[in-house]
């Protein structure tokens, strides 16, 4: 009985630490079912990043020039970075990072599904700064607040970099939009294949939404999907107009009652073909980091082995 | 061309191609750790690259390839995406093709090694550029050579597997590291200068801290023929490996198909 | 562009690409006796691709890049080292990165069918060009595909490795089978002019072509789903997968650099 | 006693047959000395035709025209089908293609050092074919009478197809020749590499030569190292002429009074560090080798697996 009582009473606190909009941490009492969907979002995010890299990475070697090629390594790097924050937060829930790649490699947690597509000509490098990274700060932002500490903490460090890297790769095409009639037509191409792929990374709309209800109670998650696309599109917009670029919605236009901009619906058939697998890129980029990891195995193991050689001789 | 320019190209370019060769590296490492230390020996290399070759190009205008009419292109950029293979002046090592994790490591520590102990005299140079290149550039590589000694270590005590790629590995780097310690008549002369140093000068110096690695972490040093040149001319005279002209191909790709662009 | 000129550089551009990743197989096979099959093949579909770039310059003469003037450089070689990715016209298929043995022969079964049962209707094209190449290729084809049946066998019945190789490389090709298949807006017009074939109406045929050879292998049709497009955009639109571009940059980087050369 | 007297009468008529020019076939009896000789000099020219293979497929997928690269692809292939004579007309001295292929990947035969040179621009294609396969074609016709049936035959085959190449060579240096001052420039910068290396393909020089006597009398070698190069420098000179291209050596001049041109001495300490393993690309060359017979080993597997199934089969 005694256990039952604790129990309740854990599950009391951890719910007035919610409701005062306070940090759970890693110490703290937490449901399971709250551990559990942490885990499988702050492991998708993490994937993100570290799958992130692929399409990115396909153009360090082919930069067309040095100072783009630093800021692209650099960037990629970042990526790496804001992986490792994320995996060691999730570590803190008590799953280890080699479980979480390896749930990564055999397909049974996802990453975002942006990735998904490729990356055909180096505007794709400015676009996925702008609209990408831009869509992602969107989603972001608000999980600076979430209830959970170290995922928030990783979030606030990790939200900087981003903006940072919005702001290059948007920088990067308004280079572009005032050099050659050529690149400009690779700019508005770029932007043309990324814009709904963009929009769709804020999820499905809302009532199609699973996971939104019981994340946002938690305090996970602190919008909807749908509201986070609008704020998106509406901040997205002008950026677009100051580029020169179009965005391909016919649907696009200001509505002056709600005081924001209406706009198409993406295609959702194509959306949930790729969070099934059959997007342009999901096998090849699994491919490639399952590769990556399994040619990595002897080096880990002989770290490993390495580093338990020299505990040993430590305790000697 | 000026021997100041010709010899900051021989600098520049062993940093601009070993940084694409590591840079390949990007998201294939083992680990993230080692994906983020890969990446910055990169970054650092490439930035070292991206001064000296504007400084070969100060050095000698005439050296910069030809661009139409009003290119927007710099002269760092001209220099990398617009010279042919026979134009570049890196050692071979810098150009090899990527092999596993422990010929990475190898060819680090052989080229790091090399670089710090030239950089610590280059930083002593009568040219201020140069000198203030090489003071910033003794702090980087002491870390890239610290990274690869570790990683050696790790390597060579680690499993029999590690030990026995690492050995494999050390045969194509070690028949390419006496060809950075070769003096060309373009580093004796500004050797002469004071403002560049013989390489020659510091063979000595690396020897021995390879020794130790070696000795620390119990690898014999493999006896190695080094590898012959085409008619003596290597590397620093423009005679590379098969391997050169197919990354120039991509790394020039993009910029040679916009010359007149802007990025 | 005219659609016979748009046509011509479907048919050219899936033999050219394919038969450049053939050609990476050159001296790289499991023995001779498949090194110079595969050679055969790529000479085969590059004599293909060569006629059809011919066809497709003679058909509409704007479609091919402007290059300096006074350039010596043939139509065919205008349209093959000139144009960038979002130009070529070839099914995703043919362009993916190379893979092992088994993936070599899989992609070949799949291509070879299709371009077999193609070509066997686009024999009695009202273009006496295409009609003629048509019937030339249908004799390649039933070679290729012989070829490619007959070591889809041996690897289906030779060694539990072969088997699961060959199962792991099927899943790949498949995915980008059905696209062989889609009726692309000029195909359609082409068709109905009687100059060209409407892909789908050869799928019956191959895909029983293709089942009796599962059936003869003992091997399951893995089932599939095909590969997504960019916002239903695919290989015939212009809308490729990353390898191509660096298919592209290695394939032209000489041609390029030569704008006016002679060879 | 009996056995004795056939071996010295086997080897009396060993020695008429070669007295008298005719052939020896695989059934008849023939000295060790002569079968190891033999077999070392065919298979290291069976290995010569497959290694000699990478320089040239390297520039395949570059070719700049698809006329040059059908003609390149070809020629690629018939030194496949080249190797595959040769290994023929070895194993039926008996040893197995097999073996040989391992002889040569464990670095236990040697092949022609000209291959361990790189090839650095599409004028060494033309390059190879005019003054590599030239030299070899200067090599080799005498072969066509060597005193081994199955190998001069193959010879006779395989000459006919070198002179092909030679002038299908020739001819890209003519046509880039005639082309821009960037062509005319990588063709002599070709020349330029490939001339001593292709001097050295005749071996050393007659005083350093250790195989020629016994080889020649034989009837494997039909002329010195020596007699050959100049037969090579004799006929190559009137063709530079004409190319309009220079060859690289001050002491190139004719000699009125020995009807034949004088030439400088190529660098043997270069010849020999080559011949030793030290070549630009010896490690290169072998180690690509390797990867292909090791990489294709399941696949031999299979076929061998899947040829004894059918046997049972059919035995059935």
């Amino acid at each position: 009985m005694t256990q039952v009582v604790d129990e309740r009473e854990l599950e009391a606190s951890f719910e007035r630490t919610i409701a005062h909009n306070d940090r759970i941490e890693p110490r703290d009492w937490m449901p399971d079912a709250y551990r559990n969907s942490l885990i499988r979002q702050i492991a998708q995010h993490a994937h993100s990043e570290i799958i992130g890299m692929q399409p990115e990475a396909n153009w360090i070697t082919r930069a067309p020039s040095l100072r783009r090629k630093a800021i692209l390594l650099a960037k990629v790097q970042d990526e790496a970075g804001h992986g490792l924050y994320l995996y060691s937060a999730c570590e803190t829930l008590g799953v280890s990072r080699d479980d979480l790649t390896r749930r990564l490699i055999e397909g049974r947690q996802k990453y975002s599904s942006i990735f998904n597509y490729p990356t055909l000509s180096y505007a794709d490098v400015g676009t996925i700064g702008w609209l990408v990274d831009g869509a992602a700060i969107c989603n972001q932002v608000p999980l600076c607040r979430t209830s959970y500490g170290p995922y928030g903490r990783a979030m606030i460090r990790i939200c900087k970099e981003e903006s940072f890297h919005q702001r290059q790769g948007y920088e990067l095409l308004t280079t572009m939009m005032r050099g050659t009639d050529e690149q400009r037509a690779l700019v508005q191409e770029s932007v043309d294949r990324f814009w709904w792929p963009a929009l769709m990374m804020f999820g499905p709309s809302d009532e199609q939404s699973a996971n939104t209800e019981q994340s946002m109670a938690w305090g996970i998650k602190r919008h909807t999907n749908d509201e986070l696309r609008q704020r998106f599109v509406d901040m997205t917009v002008p950026q677009a107009q100051a580029l020169g670029v179009t965005l391909p919605d016919p649907d696009l236009v200001w509505n002056e009652e709600r005081g924001a901009y209406d706009f198409g619906t993406p295609d959702w058939d194509e959306f949930w073909a790729v969070v099934k697998g059959d997007g342009p890129c999901n096998a090849q980029r699994v491919a490639h980091r399952r590769r990556a990891w399994d040619e990595g195995a002897w080096v880990r193991e002989a770290a490993t082995a390495f580093a338990a050689s020299q505990q040993t001789s430590e305790v000697r | 061309a000026g021997d100041l320019a010709l010899y900051c190209l021989m600098l520049a370019d062993d940093a601009l191609v070993y940084s694409h060769r590591l840079s390949e590296w990007c998201s294939n490492a083992p680990d993230l750790e080692e994906d983020l230390a890969i990446a910055n020996v990169a970054l650092d290399l490439l930035g070292q690259a991206r001064l000296l070759l504007a400084r070969a190009a100060a050095a000698d205008p005439s050296i910069v390839p030809a661009l139409p009419d009003g290119s927007p292109v710099p002269p760092e950029d001209a220099l990398a995406f617009f010279r042919r293979d026979p134009q570049f002046r890196n050692v071979r090592l810098a150009e090899l093709p990527n092999g596993d994790f422990a010929e990475l490591i190898a060819r680090l520590l052989v080229f790091s090694a090399a670089r710090l102990a030239l950089f610590e005299r280059l930083a002593g140079s009568r040219d201020a550029v140069l000198a203030a290149v090489a003071a910033k550039g003794v702090k980087e590589m002491t870390y890239h050579r610290d990274f690869a000694g570790r990683w050696f270590l790790t390597l060579a005590r680690g499993t029999e597997e590690s030990r026995t790629r690492l050995e494999a590995a050390l045969v194509g780097v070690l028949r390419l590291e006496s060809e950075l310690f070769e003096t060309h008549e373009v580093e004796s002369r500004v050797a002469t200068a004071g403002v560049g140093v013989d390489p020659a000068t510091t063979a000595a110096e690396v020897d021995a801290v390879l020794s130790q690695v070696f000795a620390v972490s119990g690898i014999e040093r493999p006896r190695v023929n080094p590898l012959a040149g085409l008619a003596g001319r290597k590397g620093r005279d423009g005679a590379h490996t098969e391997a050169l002209s197919r990354l120039l191909a991509e790394m020039q790709v993009v910029a040679r198909e916009h010359p007149m662009g802007r990025w």
